[in-house]
């Protein structure tokens, strides 16, 4: 049986890889892909603990976390191609017309 | 959970085995034209990276969107009979939802082809 | 602890030798129907000495030169996933395989078998996130073959293996509602019951319609005759178009695998699975009942679990035949009308089968 | 679940629905209207809302779950409620001409204003953590989108990734911080967090959940140092929907705010460890907020800053842990709405075709060209800046007493300096509106009689805030007396 | 219930501000006329009431009204008038008016506006000076910043941004601590520890009963002084004056010289001393040596001032000090000299910057190098100025003097030297009157410009002889206004002492028993 720490820990750890993913990369979509990453380490915490507690609500907010992430996936999407299609490029340091 | 291991493992042993041989089995003489990208004999243009049409998209967020709806109505039918009235009339609501934005879709033509 | 083991990898090795070899038997089928249907004959000159075997050598010699071609990767595509691409495609045929029971249980040796490799309690919740799987293999092929018609290709694949993807779903759940369990032996053990004491209660009668719309959705999802306007092999090139050797063999043989397996679904949910007709299983002794009572015959278990495997064999090989006299018989569709037929009908047919469903067993 | 309390938890979340039902009813609506009959969008939307207005107002009264506990029905999410029909309402009324003259689909933007409201009224009524971040997360969604609606215009796509990005982020980074709390605690329901917090002591795993949540919060009201997002957001979108942003949203994360920290970890002990952490966002937000806004050559962008400030203030109210505190929170985001919206309804009028207009110098002249218009423009910088008798002054006023009370002198006396600073930006616009000359292409500006309207009902409500903030504040008072009982 | 007199005087030209709204832009005449009709009705009422009605006996305040406002916070509209808010009222009443009528031509552009503005602005100073709830006072004494920033800046001379934001921020930051003070006295109101009635509460005389410790009571002093202080302006807060005064147009000057600058010296008088006295007597000597030094700095920069009205502006730091010295030598006299120096100071500055602003009218000068000689073509012009002037120096039969005599008298009483350090003030005061009086009125003409000066006006002289009236009547007899403030002036002195005997008694205690120490 393996521990629910370690569980946890790898949780926290992609958890932290997706933040940092968001925070220095520049490409849209591996932001992107990196915010579904954080949103699937919350839910292997969700589901560590919900086998921890021996309760059910954690492993339904998986489910509805999963939705969540889709929407959200889904409306990223659709903003990165509308950016695409008008700057042909998904760089974000190209998205600077309101640095002044 | 182990017969799915064991299934997996073989499925990829297999896989791996016929990748295997045709790389060492089979010979291996590439020239320029063999490599080339197989457009029936033209030269190719340009290489495929510019844009795809957008219904893809359009479809693939569609689809993230239903598969889910899916995904939700499995443990609701497993459970249906449980649920009763009360069930049917939150997934009539919930598909309802879903369902006005496939119309929506609909209409405003995300689901054409020409 | 060893010997479940050893049972379940004989299983799971079992179940994926027949269908490896069955795939290849399936090719040479194809090409004899096709043969039948078209009043020629066929495969037939691949030998061993004189022996012929009417063309069922051709499987063999298709390996075997498949095997010795050259696997050539076009220039500027991406090594790693153009490698990939073909195993990302047969891997998910071939474990999908696992949850599907094609018998019940086996007492051999005081031991109980299960005719299953894997009893998951979320069968088919597995067969679909693995068969979703094989959308990454059309996909990894197109885009790393760094050709135009490729990327086309395996855009219109994967669009089209997704569209209808909801509506095999949505016509599972029908099956779902009513057997109210997602574990696959469950849904074929109740198939066993009797409706009304004579019919038996399989699920092509209880959702006739659910039947045809996974059909077509799975013919769909197979890129298969009527639907093969992603690769289209007789005159349009496809995702795979940059493939040689045994990387475009392992296509080839992913869709055959995907044949047997949708076979092997529509049986399970669909009729009955291993289930004979009126044989029941009750404790070690076999009641054969004939409808209205006459007499009662026992049988020994271990025939009929052999009786039940053959069931579900013949079964499972008939599914295949029906698709391979399908691909034989209807002509293609165009790329819109496969669009617009998975999102505009099918999945309209499927959700409104579900709700008929669900308010039918809600006032049973 | 039986019928019984499905039925009764359908009626308790009635004004949700029937919001829902209309943003779909439009959403429908729009695909078989013709350009002439586009109007009819506006009317279904503002009847629904009405409608909503109405069921929601009845349900005041003893707090009730429903949903198997998943929601609330009490005074303050009575409150709240009316608060997020009232700026949908409004949001609606400045929209109207702005997206017939910006050419934005307006079935599609009415029904994501709609979708959005619903996702505010959830968060008012959220009972469980879970529920509140689906909640969010709906309202969130809705704002991207509506915030890249301008598919045309590059500034308004660039604010959508923006807004995006760093929403999604700070969302993961609260729902991390419920799956730490649900681990902690063992459920995640808010109006029993309190005592299962009693029962335990505060362990590790529990104070970095809080930590988590005050992040992810942080970022939702954008209080410095989580702001980053917003003046660029603010900025590029339109500005129509900028103006609900700057209302909409930051409500509805102060009602959030409000459940988790005051009902679900309102404990003296446990929020002795927060309200230190609250106290420091809320000071750095009043400052940075004002001196940003200072340099601003853009009121568009200046007003983004402004309302930055405006979240800090509010969120001095919220270090208070007082009854007065909670309500002068309330108090503040009434207020706030009728000031920001009224004046982001200046600026789509002033913008112009294409909405190049958001310059400090496009408003040079604005009191001889448009009189009407500069005094409008008026009252809501002076409001903004907080001078009596507007509605402005009363919520700073309710704010700083509330802080005053609870002993934060440092934070009372850091508002009032900055609100100080504030007049400085708000006075500029003025200033010149009414001591410069016109420039070229200073010409009347046509306000379409929707717009009127919501000019008139600004005004009335800014004014009305102001001169008798009573009302509105035991209204206030009496929605958050259950947050102390 | 008897008739609301009081709200009727405050609110009346609001309500002619709202009646001008609707009137038609074009017709500038009407809309003067009509502001012009609020105001003189308001001073009408403000006149009965001054003369006829109040009851000099009373210490109290009288003609109180109040009606529950925010009831939930005990906020009230409370107001009331008592005998040194009286004669603010009446002046403010008096100036209003005349303000409106100098600017009658000089205003030419958004008339409407301009009336609307002097309409709002009356009731706001108004206001201040009688509301008796806290929050009330704040309201109206913030509210007086909105006319007062458009007036500067729309009608203001070239450098009216930099006056306008300059007067803006400076008044602001100082009021913005006082909003936190009075909302910090009105929750220790609410503990029963510091005597406080423990009731919702604004009321100044709930706040008169505090009794605050020494280390509160600075603190809140020194929020409450510095809003005042930088209004009244006291050196070394007088750095934003010099520039208001002389950006604003005539009828913003005066108005800022007549009324506003008094509420400072109001709000020292009101809140400070009686509601911290015992922090008052802390630092009664250093805010007596900031005044005195204003006096004589304000003097020593007005001497060289070029400008006239820069000149008038630093003279009003001078007299300004002069005022404060009164208010917080703690004396009767002082206390008196004081309100009646401030009423004065609004009359004789008022008239010098009307008189200034008609001849910037004809001129569009101010400099004093460029007139000389003005005595000839415009006598009757001279004769006012000189009126003016020497009721600024403070001629004795001239009202200045009456104040300012009491003022040292008062002073003399605490502190010998500030008294004739404050002389010397005078003196100087003098000394940069007539000096530019000299400049300005005698010699030669030596502009050709200033040959052909028309002289006053029949509207000019209207305005100016209500005022020079009253220069005669509070100099020759000033016993009608100081009778009036009597006995207030005694109640609240007397107030004053009892919180400190209240506050020694107490520290007394405190000594006998040494309780335990926080």
């Amino acid at each position: 049986m393996i521990p629910i720490s370690y569980y946890l820990w790898v949780s926290a750890l992609l958890f932290v890889t997706g933040a940092i993913g968001v925070l220095l990369r520049r490409n849209a979509l591996i932001m992107l892909m990196s915010l579904e990453l954080m949103l699937n380490a919350v839910n292997l915490s969700f589901v560590a603990y919900a086998r921890m507690l021996n309760d059910m609500g954690g492993h339904v907010f998986v489910f509805l976390n999963i939705t969540v992430a889709a929407a959200e996936a889904a409306v990223g999407l659709a903003i990165i191609l509308a950016i695409y299609r008008t700057k042909e490029t998904v760089d974000v340091d190209h998205l600077s017309l309101m640095q002044h | 959970m182990l017969p799915v291991v064991i299934t997996f493992i073989l499925g990829a042993l297999v896989c791996g085995l016929l990748l295997g041989l045709s790389r060492f089995v089979g010979p291996r003489r590439p020239n320029a034209v063999k490599s080339a990208p197989f457009e029936c004999g033209m030269d190719q243009l340009e290489t495929p990276q510019g844009r795809i049409p957008i219904s893809f998209s359009v479809i693939a967020m569609l689809f993230i969107v239903f598969d889910i709806e899916v995904a939700f109505l499995f443990p609701w039918a497993v459970i249906f009979r449980q649920l009763g009235f009360v069930g049917l009339i939150e997934v009539l609501f919930f598909l309802g939802v879903l369902t006005i934005g496939l119309i929506y879709a609909w209409k405003r033509g995300a689901l054409e082809w020409d | 602890m060893f010997v479940d083991f050893i049972i379940v990898l004989a299983k799971a090795g079992l179940v994926l030798f027949a269908l490896l070899n069955l795939a290849g038997l399936l090719t040479w089928a194809e090409r004899k129907q096709s043969a039948v249907m078209q009043d020629r004959v066929g495969p037939n000159r691949a030998n061993i000495g004189k022996l012929t075997l009417a063309g069922l050598l051709h499987p063999v010699a298709d390996g075997i030169k498949m095997i010795t071609k050259e696997d050539f990767i076009p220039e500027g595509a991406n090594r790693t996933l153009h490698t990939l691409a073909p195993a990302a495609a047969l891997f998910p045929a071939l474990v999908v395989f696992a949850v599907i029971p094609f018998g019940d249980t086996l007492l051999l040796f005081g031991r109980e078998i299960q005719l299953q490799v894997a009893q998951l309690n979320v069968g088919i919740v597995y067969i679909f996130a693995v068969s979703s799987l094989a959308v990454y293999g059309t996909m990894l092929a197109g885009w790393a073959s760094n050709n135009n018609y490729s990327l086309l290709g395996g855009l219109r694949a994967s669009s089209q293996m997704i569209s209808y993807e909801l509506s095999i779903g949505l016509s599972i759940l029908g099956i779902v509602l009513i057997y109210e369990t997602a574990m696959l032996d469950e849904i074929v053990r109740q198939q066993g019951e009797l409706l009304w004491g004579f019919i038996p209660k399989w699920g092509i009668l209880l959702q006739p319609f659910a039947f045809i719309l996974f059909l077509g959705a799975a013919l769909a999802e197979n890129k298969r005759v009527p639907f093969d306007m992603p690769e289209g092999e007789s005159e349009i090139i496809g995702y795979f178009v940059e493939y040689s050797s045994m990387k475009f063999g392992m296509f080839f043989l992913a869709e055959f695998v995907e044949i047997i397996i949708v076979s092997g679904l529509v049986t399970t949910l669909f009729f009955g699975g291993w289930q004979v007709p009126y044989l029941h299983a009750t404790g070690d002794v076999i009641g054969f009942v004939w409808p209205f009572g006459l007499g009662v015959l026992s049988l020994p278990q271990w025939l009929v679990a052999l009786i039940q495997v053959g069931a579900f064999s013949i079964k499972v090989l008939i599914g295949c035949w029906i698709l391979l006299v399908i691909r034989w018989t209807l002509p293609r569709f165009r790329y819109d009308q496969i669009m617009h037929l998975g999102w505009k009908v099918w999945f309209e047919l499927a959700l409104i089968n579900l709700l008929i469903t669900a308010v039918v067993v809600l006032c049973w | 679940m039986d019928g019984t309390a499905f039925l009764q938890g359908t009626g308790a979340l009635a004004p949700h629905l029937t919001v829902l039902i209309t943003g779909l009813v439009i959403l429908m609506l729009d695909l078989f209207l013709t350009e002439r009959s586009r109007f009819l969008n506006e009317v279904v939307g503002l009847i629904g809302l009405a409608l909503a207005f109405v069921l929601a107002v009845l349900q005041h009264g003893d707090p009730r779950m429903v949903f198997m506990d998943m929601a609330v029905v009490d005074n303050l999410s009575v409150f709240f409620l009316a608060t997020f029909i009232l700026i949908a309402i409004l949001t609606l009324l400045l929209s109207a001409s702005f997206v017939r003259r910006e050419d934005i689909a307006s079935g599609e933007y009415y029904a994501l204003v709609l979708f959005a409201t619903t996702g505010f009224m959830f968060v008012a009524s959220a009972a469980n953590l879970v529920m509140l971040f689906l909640a969010i997360e709906t309202l969130s969604i809705a704002t991207y989108i509506l915030a890249g609606l301008h598919r045309q215009e590059q500034r308004s796509l660039e604010a959508a990734f923006k807004y995006f990005i760093l929403g999604a982020f700070s969302s993961a980074i609260f729902l991390y911080g419920i799956a730490t709390v649900y681990g902690a605690l063992g459920h995640t329901n808010i109006t029993q967090l309190a005592a299962t917090v009693a029962q335990g002591d505060m362990s590790p795993l529990l104070m970095f959940g809080v930590a988590l949540l005050i992040v992810g919060l942080g970022f939702k009201v954008a209080a410095v140092p989580f702001h980053m997002w917003a003046p660029d957001v603010y900025d590029g979108a339109p500005t129509a929907v900028t103006a609900f942003m700057s209302a909409g949203p930051k409500a509805a994360a102060f009602a959030a705010l409000l459940r988790v920290f005051y009902q679900g970890f309102g404990a003296e002990d446990v929020a002795a460890q927060w309200a230190p952490v609250f106290a420091v966002l809320a000071a750095l937000t009043m400052i940075l907020g004002n001196l940003s806004a200072l340099t601003q050559v853009s009121i568009k962008r200046m007003l983004a800053y402004s309302s930055i400030a405006h979240a800090g203030y509010a969120f001095v109210a919220l270090v208070t842990l007082d009854a007065l505190g909670a309500a002068s929170i309330l108090y503040y985001l009434v207020a706030y709405t009728f000031m920001s919206l009224g004046a982001f309804a200046v600026l789509t009028v002033v913008a112009k075709q294409g909405e190049r207009h958001h310059a400090f110098s496009d408003y040079s002249g604005l009191a001889s060209t448009n009189p009407i218009l500069a005094a409008v423009m008026t009252l809501f910088m002076f409001a903004l800046a907080g001078f009596p008798p507007t509605a402005g002054f009363a919520g700073k006023f309710y704010v700083f007493s509330a802080a005053v009370k609870s002993g934060y002198y440092v934070l009372a006396i850091i508002g009032v300096l900055t609100s100080v600073v504030s007049v400085f930006y708000y006075i500029h616009v003025i200033r010149v509106m009414y001591m410069q000359e016109p420039g070229e292409g200073g010409s009347p500006i046509r306000v379409s009689a929707v717009t009127c309207t919501l000019l008139g009902v600004t005004v009335l409500g800014t004014l009305y805030m102001g001169v008798f903030p009573g009302s509105i504040l035991n209204l206030a008072e009496r929605s958050v007396a259950l947050l102390f009982s | 219930m008897t008739f609301p007199l009081l709200t009727t005087v405050l609110f009346l030209p609001l309500v002619g501000a709202l009646i001008l709204i609707g009137f038609p832009r074009e017709r500038e005449n009407a809309v003067r006329l009509c502001a012009m009709i609020v105001m003189a009705l308001t001073f009408v009422v403000s006149v009965v009431l001054f003369f006829l009605l109040f009851d000099s006996a009373l210490p109290q305040m009288q003609w109180v009204e109040r009606a529950a406002w925010l009831t939930s916070l005990g906020i009230y509209y409370h107001i009331g008038v008592d005998g040194i808010s009286l004669p603010l009222v009446l002046l403010t009443t008096l100036l209003t008016p005349i303000a409106f009528l100098q600017a009658w031509h000089s205003i030419e552009i958004k008339v409407k506006e301009f009336a609307i503005l002097m309409l709002v602005l009356e009731t706001g100073m108004l206001g201040v000076f009688l509301a008796l709830d806290m929050f009330l006072f704040f309201i109206f004494w913030e509210v007086i910043l909105v006319p007062m920033y458009f007036l500067i800046g729309v009608w203001g001379g070239a450098l009216r941004y930099q006056a306008m934001i300059k007067f803006l921020l400076y008044t602001m930051a100082g009021s913005a601590l006082m909003l936190v003070a009075i909302i910090a006295l009105h929750f220790l109101n609410l503990s029963p520890d510091y005597g406080g009635t423990g009731e919702q509460s604004w009321y100044l005389f709930d706040f008169y009963r505090l009794n605050l410790p020494i280390s509160m009571q600075k603190l809140l002093f020194g929020a409450f002084f510095l809003a005042f202080a930088i209004k009244v302006p006291l050196f070394p807060f007088h750095t934003w004056l010099p520039l208001a005064h002389v950006e604003a147009p005539t009828a913003g000057s005066v108005i800022l010289a007549g009324v506003l600058l008094k509420m400072g010296t109001y709000g020292l008088l009101r809140f400070c001393l009686p509601i911290f006295p015992q922090a008052a007597d802390i630092y009664a000597p250093l805010i007596s040596t900031l005044a005195v030094i204003g006096i004589i700095y304000g003097a020593l920069v007005a001497m060289v001032q070029p400008d006239v009205k820069k000149l008038v502006a630093y003279s009003s730091v001078s007299h300004l000090g002069f005022v404060v010295l009164g208010i917080f030598s703690g004396t009767m006299a002082g206390i008196q000299g004081s309100v009646l120096q401030m009423v004065s100071h609004g009359l004789s500055t008022g008239a010098l910057f009307l008189l200034i602003g008609m001849i910037y009218d004809r001129r569009h000068t101010r400099e004093i190098a460029d007139f000389g000689g003005l005595w000839k073509p415009m006598p009757v012009f001279a004769v006012f100025f000189l009126v003016a002037m020497f009721s600024s120096i403070g001629l004795p039969g001239l009202n200045g003097f009456v104040g300012e005599f009491l003022i040292l008298l008062g002073t003399f009483e605490v502190h010998r030297t500030f008294a004739v350090l404050a002389a010397i003030g005078i003196i100087l005061g003098a000394v940069y009157m007539l000096w530019m009086y000299q400049r300005v009125m005698y010699g030669d003409i030596t502009h050709e410009a200033n040959r052909h000066l028309k002289d006053m006006n029949g509207r000019e002289i209207a305005l100016m002889i209500p005022i020079v009236v009253l220069m005669f009547w509070i100099g020759i007899y000033p016993n009608t206004f100081l009778r009036k403030m009597d006995k207030s002036s005694a109640h609240l002195i007397e107030q004053m002492r009892t919180q400190r005997v209240l506050a020694d008694h107490q520290a007394q205690i405190d000594v006998q028993m040494p309780g335990p120490t926080k």
